[in-house]
């Protein structure tokens, strides 16, 4: 699913990954670790293909990172849950989700159901973005990612300012879509959370892989 | 939720827009190249010349615009005017010029363009500003005369009117 | 490559200190004046030279973003950014030439003559893609929207080339063309200048580019210390981590 | 390619209809610069236009005042348009949803034009009463109207996406699209002209020249946006 070497990504002329080998396997949970700025945020826009690759190799779902045309590939079969919403503020919830669900030409019909599931249903419906709480604005992402259904879920911090019930709603998500057969890669500090989820926890330190070990998560591991 | 299917979506491939958008790009350009040359054939942007403001006299009224043509009379200052005949395309227009004097180019058998208003037949200028042509020669001071072509455009002529010197020396970039 | 000098500049930049001497010799006191315009004729070989030079500029800026888009390489990207520069100096040049020049020959130093103005918009715009390579944006982002904006901005050279063939102006037309009309020592003069400007150009391109290329292995430099910084941070936590 | 245009667009325009940043701000902004324009140019001035006939100089002068104050108003209307995509990253989700750069330039520059096309109705109804303009041809003012203001709006969008990022200062919006929008400011008054105060000078042929440009930077756009925005 993921494989990297040496690779080397630059932000704004910083390199925020000096050089990083790992390999992601199809079902597993891999959550990353490391301090601020250890290039957490970044690993991830690598594997969604928003980072650039600026030095060693790497492929995304067999597809080379180096090609900018497979990169554009990598976009759409990964998503991304980041800092941003990557939601439209001044949009209510449903605008924004139909308006995603048609840009990623995804089903339309089923913007209803997921709304319904993910507890946007009701008055949240016609609330615009700007005027929901963090952990509302989350499930409003998360539910953007559902109707995408990517192969690849990159989560960066998602429990971040989530009170115990959107935490627990987001380790739900993990597991219901591993189950279905996608691959999840989580950044987060919380790590006496993640770790019941992880199949296997790595260590990022100052843009490089410094470690890893196995967890007890509930992946399926094919290696 | 455990209802919602999570399966990983094949993404459609969507076919690169890239052939069909230089097609479009291509088409637009055929259209555009021709359209722009129609336009740019008719488009007046600076100056009419003399022919073509005679002819439009009426339209003009006391329309301020620029107008081209040679001078072929030797200007005439009566107090504050001066006033001399310009012509282009075989019309011919009576100039009267109030304003600052032009520059030392000025004189008969140059291109200028006075900058003004018909009042009657006679044209009021402003400003006169000397067009001065691509052709550069050598001042040689056997050959300061003119001739004019069918268009009433100064011709440098090698034979001086007078026909008394015979000048060989400015062919050369002719 | 530490200077910006080599044995090759060497003889572009004395080239063009000869080339310049000979034409200001020819253009000042061997070539005669001329019939109308006396010796404000002299101006013509200042004021050509530039916008040739210009018009390489542009088109080096063109060629150069192109080749950019098709294969990233910081070489044309340089270059392109170089030759705008030295195009974007050169139009200054011609503006204030131009107008010294039309005050005694047309009897204004400005006019809404088409050239002058299609000119005017031309520097501008090339301004606004020297700006471009300085907005806040990483190098690569900033490099292709750069090549993008050089590559339409060829449109205003052509129009201005072509100005004074589609539309009616005070401009005099294409000075140097199939049926060129300059008296024996005057085209000889404007050649030998043009070539002197053309030197003086690629001298100060080539310097202007070389700077822009240790410019940015400078930065390749720091990137390479910040990178052995950035992993000497991993080697030293994950000592630590071992250790804990 | 459409499908995204359209989808892009009629997203714009929701935005537009939930923020009310154009009617509320970018109107009043742009009778603001009509009323400033009439206060510096006295209606007491006067010009002669034809033998006898004497014209206020704010009339003369209405088609060119009334295009400054539309490429104005275009300025904030398209800064504002790639506003809305800076924040909260969402250019990155347009590009990991794979939508076709042409379509969302398409998309992006026909939400400014209806922006700005209904913006001009009311400006230019403002305009007539303000200014006082005769009007001898309604066909070719709208024809000119609409075609200026694709015009704009093409060219614009290439250039304020040129400009756009979060750490990119505003001012590199007007420096970029005013000097491209110089033809279409010289041909839409001259064209204008023509249309209020009789067939003077060619009309259409200018209001050809107008649509030439637009088709040109139309194709431009569509060409430009896969490198402008691709950010890394």
């Amino acid at each position: 699913m993921v494989n990297l070497s040496g690779a080397i990504s630059l932000i704004g002329g910083f390199p925020a990954l000096a050089g990083v080998d790992l390999t992601v396997d199809d079902g597993e949970i891999v959550v990353l670790r490391g301090p601020n700025g250890a290039g957490k945020s970044t690993l991830l826009r690598l594997c969604a293909g928003l980072a650039p690759l600026n030095g060693g190799s790497g492929t995304i779902l067999g597809h080379d990172l180096a090609s900018r045309e497979r990169r554009r590939r990598i976009r759409r079969e990964t998503g991304l849950l980041a800092h941003q919403t990557f939601l439209y503020d001044e949009l209510t919830v449903e605008d924004n989700l139909r308006f995603w669900a048609k840009a990623n030409r995804a089903d339309p019909s089923t913007v209803e159901p997921i709304l319904d599931r993910l507890d946007l249903g009701g008055r949240l419906r016609t609330v615009k973005i700007s005027a929901l709480s963090a952990g509302q604005r989350r499930r409003a992402s998360v539910a953007v990612m559902v109707c995408r259904r990517p192969k690849i879920w990159l989560l960066d911090e998602p429990h971040a300012g989530l009170d115990q019930a959107g935490r627990d709603f987001i380790d739900e998500i993990v597991r219901h879509a591993v189950r279905f057969g996608a691959t999840v890669i989580i950044a987060s500090h919380d790590h006496g959370r993640v770790s019941n989820l992880a199949t296997r926890t790595v260590h990022l330190v100052g843009g490089m892989v410094t470690g890893a070990e196995d967890g007890q998560g509930e992946g399926r591991s094919v290696s | 939720m455990t209802d919602l299917d999570l399966t990983p979506r094949d993404v459609p491939t969507g076919g690169s827009g890239s052939l069909r958008n230089w097609l479009i790009v291509g088409a637009l350009a055929v259209v555009a190249a021709f359209v722009l040359f129609q336009a740019l054939t008719s488009a007046r942007v600076y100056f009419l010349n003399v022919d073509e403001a005679v002819a439009q006299r009426a339209d003009l009224g006391d329309d301020t615009f620029n107008m081209q043509g040679t001078v072929i009379s030797e200007p005439m200052s009566t107090g504050e005017a001066m006033v001399f005949t310009m012509t282009f395309g075989g019309e011919n227009a009576e100039i009267r010029h109030i304003g600052a004097e032009p520059t030392d180019l000025f004189k008969v058998g140059e291109q200028v363009v006075a900058k003004g208003h018909w009042d009657g037949t006679e044209f009021v200028s402003n400003q006169l500003l000397v067009k001065h042509s691509e052709e550069y020669v050598e001042d040689n001071p056997d050959r300061l005369d003119y001739e004019l072509d069918d268009n009433g455009n100064p011709v440098h002529s090698s034979e001086p009117t007078d026909g008394t010197t015979s000048d060989g020396s400015d062919d050369a970039g002719q | 490559m530490t200077s910006t000098s080599s044995k090759a500049t060497y003889v572009v930049g004395w080239a063009a200190i000869v080339g310049l001497a000979l034409s200001l010799l020819f253009a000042l006191v061997l070539s005669p004046p001329e019939v109308n315009m006396g010796d404000s004729v002299r101006l013509l070989y200042v004021h050509l030279p530039t916008i040739a030079v210009s018009y390489l500029g542009y088109g080096i800026t063109f060629l150069g973003s192109v080749i950019y888009l098709r294969n990233q390489s910081p070489f044309w990207d340089l270059l392109a950014g170089a030759a705008a520069e030295i195009g974007v100096l050169f139009t200054a040049f011609v503006l204030v030439t131009g107008a010294i020049w039309g005050k005694p020959t047309w009897g204004t130093y400005w006019e809404w003559d088409p050239r002058l103005t299609a000119t005017t918009v031309m520097f501008i715009m090339y301004l606004g893609y020297l700006a471009i390579r300085r907005m806040d944006l990483p190098q690569e982002v900033r490099s292709r929207r750069a090549a993008v904006v050089g590559i339409i901005a060829i449109a205003n050279l052509i129009i201005v080339r072509y100005s004074v063939q589609w539309w009616r102006g005070l401009h005099q037309g294409q000075t140097l063309g199939v049926d060129t009309q300059l008296d024996g020592l005057m085209l000889f003069s404007l050649f030998l200048s043009v070539v002197a400007f053309l030197l003086l150009g690629a001298w100060l391109l080539i310097h202007r580019f070389r700077v822009a290329w240790l410019e940015r292995q400078v930065e390749d430099m720091r990137l390479a210390r910040a990178l052995s910084e950035r992993r000497g941070e991993a080697g030293g936590a994950a000592l630590g981590g071992v250790v804990s | 390619m459409f499908r995204d245009a359209w989808l892009m667009a009629s997203k714009d325009l929701r935005i537009e209809r939930a923020t009310r940043v154009g009617t509320g701000q970018i109107l009043p902004f742009g009778g603001l610069v009509l009323i400033l324009f009439g206060l510096a140019i006295s209606p007491v001035y006067q010009v002669t236009v034809a033998v006898g006939v004497r014209r206020p100089m704010l009339a003369q002068a209405a088609p060119g005042l009334f295009w400054i104050t539309v490429l104005l108003a275009a300025l904030l209307a398209l800064g504002r348009s790639f506003a809305v995509e800076s924040t909260d990253g969402n250019l990155d989700a347009l590009k990991m949803a794979g939508l076709d750069p042409a379509g969302i330039f398409l998309g992006k520059s026909a939400a400014v034009a209806a922006q700005l096309l209904a913006l001009q109705l009311v400006l230019g109804i403002g305009a007539f009463i303000l200014y006082g303009p005769p009007l001898a041809d309604p066909v070719l003012l709208l024809t000119v109207v609409i075609l200026a203001t694709l015009g704009i709006t093409a060219a614009g969008t290439v250039y304020a996406a040129v400009a756009s990022g979060l750490r990119v200062r505003d001012t590199m919006v007007p420096l970029l699209v005013l000097p491209v929008v110089a033809p279409v400011l010289l041909a839409a008054t001259k064209a204008t002209e023509a249309a209020l105060f009789g067939p003077l000078d060619n009309g259409w042929s200018w209001a050809m020249l107008l649509g030439v440009f637009a088709l040109l930077y139309a194709g431009v756009g569509m060409l430009a946006f896969g490198p402008i925005m691709e950010e890394s």
